[in-house]
């Protein structure tokens, strides 16, 4: 190894201040743009005039948006989020109860779906153009098609309420204990991996298959190799760079895309929150979960590129 | 160790050209005698390939095998199973393909995939194998044999790993060798190193071999025997000093003479210099050294200088200073006696159109998706503003000037063939009313029958035009056939220049003379004397003069 | 004998059951009894189930609709069922409540008093009354609570209800007298809204809301808005046969689906809102049982009269009349409905026009409405969203349907759920709304009707409608206060800018594991959303 | 160059299939007012009557006709995907294009741009975007557009940056041609097929943020049929065994399938790729 590894990460990370930085900014503008503020919005019915500007008086909403803006800003870069505007919860403690649900739904969800989508994958290559491969390849498309909630509400029917195998609620709180948390988180765990499954199997095919054609896979069949050997020992370990890229790409959406399993499992997390701050105009709240969500994408990104350095001898070893 | 250990016969292969199947190996036979070395020559499209890798029992993707027999120890090929095929493949006959570079798997160490073929044939155990590995890179001289094999592909030079391949095929001690243009992708002074190593290598363990290239010198260094196919016939078949000595076949006799030099009549004029590189320097952005060092060249009116060079001489990142891609960090280009801006953006109009550029690879120099007449036209519509009849017109005269008919006009650079890709190329320069075209290795990518062709075109082209070519090559041969000067470069500086006959005839400098001495004679036999001149230290080596 | 004996027997209890959980009533009790050759012993059997006595203990899930991660405990701002439950319904107490026949009661208050044009009105505050925090309760406490929703700067949905309240006066300690404007014979009703629950008051006179302290029977343990709470009995609660879980769970279920799946499997014991598609199923479930009850909510179209072409009372009868009312509460309810008559007291209630025409399905009157107005055709468009109520958006189409003879081009747009009530309702010109109706017309009238309420949707302001409206809350004469009543009812039907096409029952699920009251209160969902405080297991 | 007829020569069995699907689906948008038995919002039954009754696909959750909604959804779906779809890549393909063959400073900041976009997950920014312009179909359109632009950017660029290096488009530059000559003549013809292939990809994940969108309250306004809101009107029904959601959910894999197939065929010729046996 060499020292321009902690060069690039460096480098990304500054990257992915400014990134966090420009997400900010066009968030604060987004939803400075919505109808409407979290007075009008927490007030509902009884708002009138006077109130709204009483409340808005309170939380400093009549202050112009850059000063908000930089006031965030400045607490941001001391660490300190803010309270929420609906009901003056600190953000940092909102975020983190919901953060832990999210990570927890994501990583359980990452163990069964990447080793499964990886294995699926190897196998459609390794079978190509045989029934096998089109009963994976087509019953993947067909995952990938439906959209989640209606995969969530198939699971929910077969699993909780035809068979009460597992809760149709996702009551995480209740849960104590590493069990009965991944029990009573089954069903969107499932469906989770059900539509991120199909994408990471196509990938990793299609990955492999891409490669068939190179002549070192040639070589290797005239060394007399078997298939399985070509595919796992000279397919593979070259394919990796496009598996992780999909990979991390699911990882991300595991975090940030689970919006509509939330609400069809009503498991408490970052996604649920977010549209229902987008909704109550909670600005703090928004740019903190946008803030998660920039991060985890710039992160995992970050992860992604050194993982294919890392399998990649080219990059590993310089000339 | 003699009697027949392969025989082909009546072979027919098929290929799926387009959704049908065609013939490409019209019924071959071939015997290969233990110890023996057969030489496949032809240009592409010849079968030679597929003809050479059917001793493995196998065909490339698209293509079949529909009839024939291929018989190895007396055990049939043709129809047997895959598994069957597999413990024969890298076992009993093993394959060394044209680019090592691409046929190393990338992830891999060189000694796991020395490994991989006597282990998993239960040859050897990894500990066997590993010495056995070492063994044979020490055989094919390759350096610090021990730890060589621990080094991924990339890490290894393209010579070094053309011989760790000839060592891999050797590993499992198979009877038979295929080769298949193993030193063509190499740069001439390197391919003569390797051809010594694999030659001495093969001798030693007296294993056959079906060694094929388009190159007959190389062939006529390697084999003992030498088939000459063309469009998947054989043209001849004979024992190589007879073959080239006596061929019976005027295809044959073409082949032997493509490195005839053309006679070039010294035109008398007064020395109008076209093109003046003065103290040249240039490097690309974020590198720490120069890639060219200092270059003075001058072309003359109507003339041709030749750029001679390995890769990494630096000669096409000089077409790339001249055209105004690279701004050098030092120098002046003028032209016509008018100083060149360094950046291709402040250049004006007119200036970019007298200096035409013409590239390696036609296939990738012209987009697909235009069709002939709008390649060759757009310039005309560029520089000349050409309404389209007009222009149509002049596209029609370009292609008769190239020997094209005018209903090519209507194609697709995907429904040519690489001589007339490149004449179009040609066309496209010329239509632009050049003073200076520059040729980047116009001839490298084409078989030699046809590159010659080119050659002849271009020569036609510059008496009839007065038009003066910067011809950028690696091919001391070309060089031969249609320079007036000769700039030899070496490692980004110029080591020698001046006129032809100067260059070419002794005194030479020692780099000119290894680039000289390098390039494959056609009698059997000069390999080897070479070798051991080398060895002796009467001619000069890579090493002896510090590549 | 003996086998058909304790056959009997098991039915017998089977029965009791019923009784104890409030699905049965006596009449059908005896007849059931009898049947079974039981009938001399009847009543006694009967006495005994419907006097069980709750019993303590055990953890109730009970599923909300309408939580939001932006609740808390501030009661001014609540208005939905999860808050109410948990706010009004668990934690905390307001001065009266409005029991299961609907008369106001008092519950921190001992008594109340009017004077005898009941303007004035002394309130005793309960003695002995513990807050969690261990405060004892006292008039300051309520009157500072009271306070909380009146005056400048308040943004309490309750604000015109506690101005009406006029002057409040601490007497002494434990005596509290309200001065008010002018007569109100319903006042205790106003002392039992939602909203004006009693908090701890500190010393400056101010109520900590966000600390969540309160006298009800639960404590919060933890309350994660918009996801769960977390309560915990008060073991000193006033109440004895109230709060009888040794915990609560409150889970906010906003997706119908979620709650109906919840209920299904059993991971809830009761849920307020079934979705009404699929109640019925959920009913034959093994262990689940459907409760509906009558009620005062009901579902209206708010026109905001000031606007274009909603100001033309022609262009109002004449939607109108192009609502076909059945189909309406056969499709939508699914037959979980009375016929609406354009005005907001329903058939249950006291003061209702019985006699008043019901309104039905005419396109042909709308059309002549129409011209009326000089128009052969309208373009109108409603925005609606599912938070107004479940089906809305359906039921709007449906509407949309049954417009289209009467010449009515009826745009149906659809909204977010979320932010409905903030961003939509009352600021377009027509949309989709429901009111869960209140216990008097007077009070009904005033929130959702009287010109400048916050709640009035339809920006109404009629001058009759405003007279009786006054007159007849300080009538004390039941004849004439009917005939006021009946008289507003007609102006609402007949010019007001509210279609009411139904009133709707509550349809809400329980297990078969939770003993009730015989007679569930119809103010809300769940027995007026105080299921946590009166329920018990079995 | 290619006739129709060579054109289903060259299709393999599977892209066949895949071709038949996607000119049904076509068929019955385009000409869903004459199949359609019955009008987009016209109540006909009672709710969820059973699949194969009086009514073939059953009715949904308040009593119109299924298969009508279907034909209307055809049209609606597709024809809102399409645009979407369409918005996206004339943007991405224009943006990449520009980063790609001017490079530098606009490349650097084109890109930054993107990958700060790019970081807001999908449906948040939708949400946010729809809450603010409202739900109408242009709005929905240049929204759902807008944020596909960004992945179609990251491969228009990658695309026009491999066709950058090939020697045509320096003898291009070297001929003076300027920036716009470079992108649409020299560029495009050579980066359609890749987009192309990706065109149908992004097709299908358009229709399924759609039907994520209904299912958050904010897709296509009522009446108008989308199958990604029918799924969702019809969902709550499964657990009680009536499974008319199945249909338009059908309706959904079945053409994503259909679209997969034919682009599946046509990046592998297009490619070259030659799977063997």
């Amino acid at each position: 190894m060499n020292n321009t590894l902690p060069i690039i990460i460096l480098k990304r990370l500054t990257m992915g201040l400014f990134i966090l930085f420009g997400v900010s900014i066009l968030i604060t503008v987004g939803v400075e743009a919505l109808a409407g503020d979290v007075c009008s919005a927490v007030l509902g019915q009884a708002a009138s005039p006077e109130t709204v500007a009483a409340c808005q008086a309170q939380l400093g909403l009549n202050q112009p948006v850059y000063v908000r803006y930089l006031d965030w800003l400045f607490n941001v870069v001391q660490g300190d989020f803010g309270t929420s505007l609906a009901n003056k919860r600190e953000v940092s403690e909102l975020l983190s109860k919901r953060m832990g649900n999210t990570f927890y739904l994501a990583t359980a969800a990452a163990i069964f779906a990447v080793p499964l989508g990886i294995f699926l994958g190897v196998v459609a290559a390794l079978y190509r153009n045989s029934a096998l491969d089109h009963a994976i390849s087509s019953s993947t498309l067909a995952a990938i098609s439906s959209p989640e909630f209606f995969v969530g509400y198939i699971l929910m029917a077969i699993f909780a309420v035809s068979n009460n195998w597992f809760p149709a609620i996702s009551d995480v709180e209740s849960a104590a204990g590493f069990w009965s948390r991944l029990y009573v988180s089954a069903l969107p765990i499932m469906t989770l991996t059900l539509v991120t499954v199909a994408h990471m199997m196509r990938m990793t095919r299609a990955s492999i298959v891409n490669l068939l054609a190179s002549p070192y896979i040639e070589m290797a069949k005239l060394k007399g190799m078997k298939p399985s050997r070509i595919i796992i020992k000279h397919a593979l370990p070259n394919a990796w760079a496009p598996i992780i890229q999909v990979v991390v790409l699911n990882l991300g959406y595991m975090v940030v895309g689970c919006v509509v399993i939330e609400v069809v499992f009503v498991y408490p997390g970052l996604g649920a929150l977010t549209v229902e701050s987008v909704m109550l105009r909670d600005l703090p709240i928004v740019q903190g979960t946008a803030m998660v969500f920039a991060t985890v994408y710039v992160v995992l990104f970050l992860v992604a590129d050194i993982l294919s350095m890392l399998a990649n001898p080219r990059l590993r070893y310089r000339k | 160790m003699t009697g027949t250990l392969l025989d082909i016969k009546d072979l027919l292969i098929e290929a799926d050209i387009e959704g049908e199947w065609k013939p490409i190996v019209h019924r071959l036979s071939m015997t290969l005698d233990r110890g023996e070395i057969i030489g496949l020559i032809g240009e592409s499209g010849a079968g030679k390939s597929t003809f050479g890798l059917s001793a493995l029992g196998y065909t490339k993707p698209g293509c079949r095998i529909v009839s024939g027999s291929i018989m190895l120890n007396g055990m049939e090929l043709v129809g047997k199973p895959d598994s069957g095929l597999r413990s024969i493949r890298g076992n009993k006959v093993a394959y060394v393909a044209q680019s090592a570079a691409a046929s190393f798997n990338p992830a891999h160490t060189l000694f796991e995939q020395f490994a991989e073929s006597p282990v998993q044939h239960g040859k050897m155990s990894a500990e066997e194998a590993r010495a056995s590995c070492v063994e044979l890179f020490r055989q094919l001289h390759l350096p610090e044999p021990e730890l060589i094999g621990n080094r991924y592909p990339h890490q290894v030079s393209g010579g070094q790993l053309q011989r760790a391949m000839t060592a891999m095929a050797l590993g499992s001690s198979p009877d038979i060798i295929v080769f298949d243009e193993p030193t063509t992708a190499l740069d001439v002074t390197t391919q003569i190193e390797v051809l010594g190593a694999i030659k001495e290598a093969v001798k030693a363990h007296q294993v056959a071999a079906i060694y094929i290239s388009h190159d007959l010198a190389v062939v006529a260094q390697m084999a003992d025997r030498i088939m000459v196919l063309r469009y998947g016939d054989l043209i001849e078949e004979g024992k190589a000093s007879d073959l080239l000595s006596d061929p019976q076949e005027e295809y044959t006799r073409q082949l032997l003479n493509v490195r005839s030099e053309r006679a070039r009549k010294n035109q008398d004029r007064e020395e109008n210099i076209q093109l003046h590189i003065e103290n040249i320097s240039a490097r690309y952005p974020g590198m720490t050294f120069n890639v060219l060092e200092d270059i003075n060249i001058k072309v003359v009116r109507g003339r041709t200088v030749a750029i001679v060079g390995e890769s990494g001489s630096g000669k096409s990142t000089l077409a790339r200073v001249i055209t105004g891609l690279l701004p050098p960090d030092r120098g002046s280009i003028k032209f016509n006696g008018d100083l060149l801006t360094a950046e291709l953006k402040t250049r004006p109009v007119n200036a970019l159109q007298s200096i035409q550029m013409i590239y390696q690879m036609a296939d990738v120099a012209m987009n697909p998706r235009h069709r002939v007449k709008e390649i060759i036209g757009r310039p005309l519509e560029f520089y000349l503003g050409m309404k389209p009849e007009a222009r149509d017109t002049r596209v029609f005269e370009l292609l008769r000037q190239i020997e094209l008919p005018e209903e090519f006009s209507e194609r697709y650079p995907a429904q040519l063939s690489g001589g007339e890709k490149q004449r179009v190329c040609i066309a496209r320069a010329l239509a632009a009313n050049p003073d200076l075209i520059i040729c980047d290795e116009v001839t490298s990518a084409l078989d030699q029958l046809v590159a010659e062709g080119i050659l002849d075109l271009l020569l036609n082209l510059q008496k009839k035009l007065d038009v003066s070519y910067l011809f950028i090559t690696h091919d001391i041969a070309t060089v031969k056939a249609i320079a007036d000067e000769i700039v030899v470069m070496h490692q980004g500086r110029v080591v020698e220049q001046g006129g032809k006959e100067a260059i070419l005839s002794p005194p030479f400098a020692p780099y000119t003379e290894l680039l000289l001495s390098s390039v494959p004679e056609m009698e059997p036999g000069w390999l080897d004397d070479l070798v051991s001149r080398r060895k002796k230290g009467e001619a000069p080596t890579a090493d002896s003069i510090g590549t | 004998m003996s086998g058909n004996e304790s056959k009997k027997l098991q039915e017998i209890e089977k029965l009791q059951k019923r009784v104890i959980s409030g699905s049965l009533s006596r009449r059908e009790f005896m007849r059931a009894a009898a049947v079974m050759g039981l009938a001399a012993a009847a009543p006694a059997l009967y006495a005994k189930a419907a006097h069980a006595k709750p019993k303590k203990g055990g953890h109730y899930r009970v599923g909300l609709p309408a939580a939001n991660t932006g609740d808390n405990m501030d009661t001014a701002t609540n208005s939905d069922n999860f808050m109410i439950t948990m706010a009004q319904g668990s934690v905390r107490n307001c001065v009266t409540e409005v029991d299961a026949n609907g008369k106001a009661i008092p519950e921190l208050a001992e008594s109340l008093e009017p004077s005898a044009d009941a303007a004035t009105w002394t309130v005793k505050v309960r003695k002995g009354v513990v807050f969690h925090s261990g405060k004892t309760l006292d008039a300051d406490d309520i009157i500072a609570s009271i306070e909380h929703h009146r005056g400048e700067g308040s943004k309490s949905a309750a604000k015109s209800v506690a101005e009406s309240m006029g002057e409040i006066k601490k007497d002494d300690a434990n005596t509290i007298i309200f001065k008010l404007k002018s007569g109100n014979a319903d006042f205790p009703f106003l002392l039992s809204d939602y909203h004006i629950t009693i908090g701890a008051a500190d010393k400056s006179g101010k109520v900590d809301w966000m600390a969540g302290d309160g006298t009800g029977p639960y404590s919060i343990k933890t309350f994660e808005p918009g996801v769960r709470a977390h309560l915990v009995r008060n073991p000193n609660y006033f109440k004895a046969d109230e709060g009888n879980f040794d915990e609560a769970t409150l889970l906010a279920l906003n997706d119908a689906n979620a709650r109906m799946n919840a209920m299904s499997t059993g991971q809830v014991d009761a849920i307020a809102r079934c979705d009404l598609k699929t109640a019925k199923l959920l009913g034959k479930k093994p262990g689940v049982e459907v409760l509906e009850t009558e009620g005062t909510k009901h579902y209206t179209y708010p026109m905001d009269v000031r606007q274009k072409p909603f100001n033309d009372n022609n262009v109002r009868m004449a939607l109108k009349l192009g609502m076909d009312r059945k189909v309406f509460i056969d499709t939508v309810l699914r037959g979980y409905g009375a016929l609406g008559n354009d005005h907001p007291i329903g058939a249950s209630q006291n003061y209702h026009a019985s006699d008043l025409p019901q309104r039905k399905y005419d396109p042909d009157k709308a059309k002549w409405h129409l011209k009326q107005a000089g128009m052969s055709s309208l373009d109108v468009e409603m925005s609606a969203s599912d938070a107004a109520f479940a089906g809305a958006v359906d039921a709007t189409q449906l509407y949309a349907e049954s417009l289209k003879p009467a010449g009515i081009n009826l745009t149906v747009k659809r909204v977010s759920d979320d932010g409905y009530w903030s961003n939509v309702w009352m600021k377009v010109p027509w949309s989709a709304s429901y009111w869960s109706g209140r216990p008097t017309a007077d009070w009904m009238f005033t929130i959702g009707w009287k010109a400048g309420g916050n709640w009035t949707e339809t920006f109404w302001d009629h001058k009759r409608f405003e007279e009786l409206l006054v007159k007849g809350r300080a009538e004390l004469d039941e004849a004439k206060r009917s005939a006021i009543y009946k008289e507003m009812q007609s102006i609402c039907r007949d010019e007001g800018g509210s279609v009411i096409p139904c009133f709707v029952k509550s349809v809400d699920a329980a297990s078969d594991k939770l003993g009730r009251p015989a007679k569930l209160a119809g103010n809300f969902e769940l027995d007026g959303c105080r299921s946590v405080a009166r329920w018990w297991f079995l | 160059m290619m006739g129709p007829v060579t054109f289903l020569k060259e299709l393999n069995f599977s892209a066949r299939i895949g071709l038949f699907i996607v000119c049904c689906m076509a068929f019955c948008g385009i000409f869903a007012p004459w199949l359609a038995p019955y009008s987009e919002s016209q109540i006909v039954g009672d709710v969820w009557e059973p699949i194969g009754g009086k009514f073939i696909f059953g009715t949904d959750q308040i009593g119109r006709d299924i298969l009508t909604r279907l034909i209307f959804g055809a049209r609606n779906t597709i024809a809102l995907a399409l645009l979407s779809t369409t918005v996206a890549f004339l943007a991405g393909a224009l943006l990449g294009f520009i980063a790609a063959t001017m490079g530098g400073v606009t490349d650097q900041v084109l890109c930054r741009l993107v990958d700060v976009c790019i970081s807001i997950p999908t449906l948040i920014a939708s949400l946010i975007f729809l809450s603010a312009l409202g739900t109408a179909v242009t709005t929905l359109v240049l929204v759902i557009g807008i944020i596909y632009t960004m992945p179609v950017f990251r491969i228009a660029r990658a695309v026009a940056m491999d066709i950058e290096v090939m020697d045509y488009i320096e003898a291009a530059r070297l001929r003076g041609e300027n920036l716009w000559w470079v992108m649409h003549k020299e560029i495009l013809p050579n980066a359609l097929t890749p987009l192309a292939a990706e065109f149908g990809l992004r097709f299908c994940f358009v229709f399924l943020l759609i039907s994520s969108l209904s299912f958050l309250g904010l897709g296509l306004q009522p009446p108008l049929a989308d199958w990604g809101a029918m799924v969702r009107g019809n969902a709550d029904g499964i657990a009680w065994g009536f499974l008319h959601s199945l249909l338009p959910a059908a309706c959904i894999a079945i053409l994503t399938i259909g679209i997969n197939l034919l682009i599946d065929r046509w990046v592998h010729k297009a490619s070259g790729l030659r799977d063997d046996q």
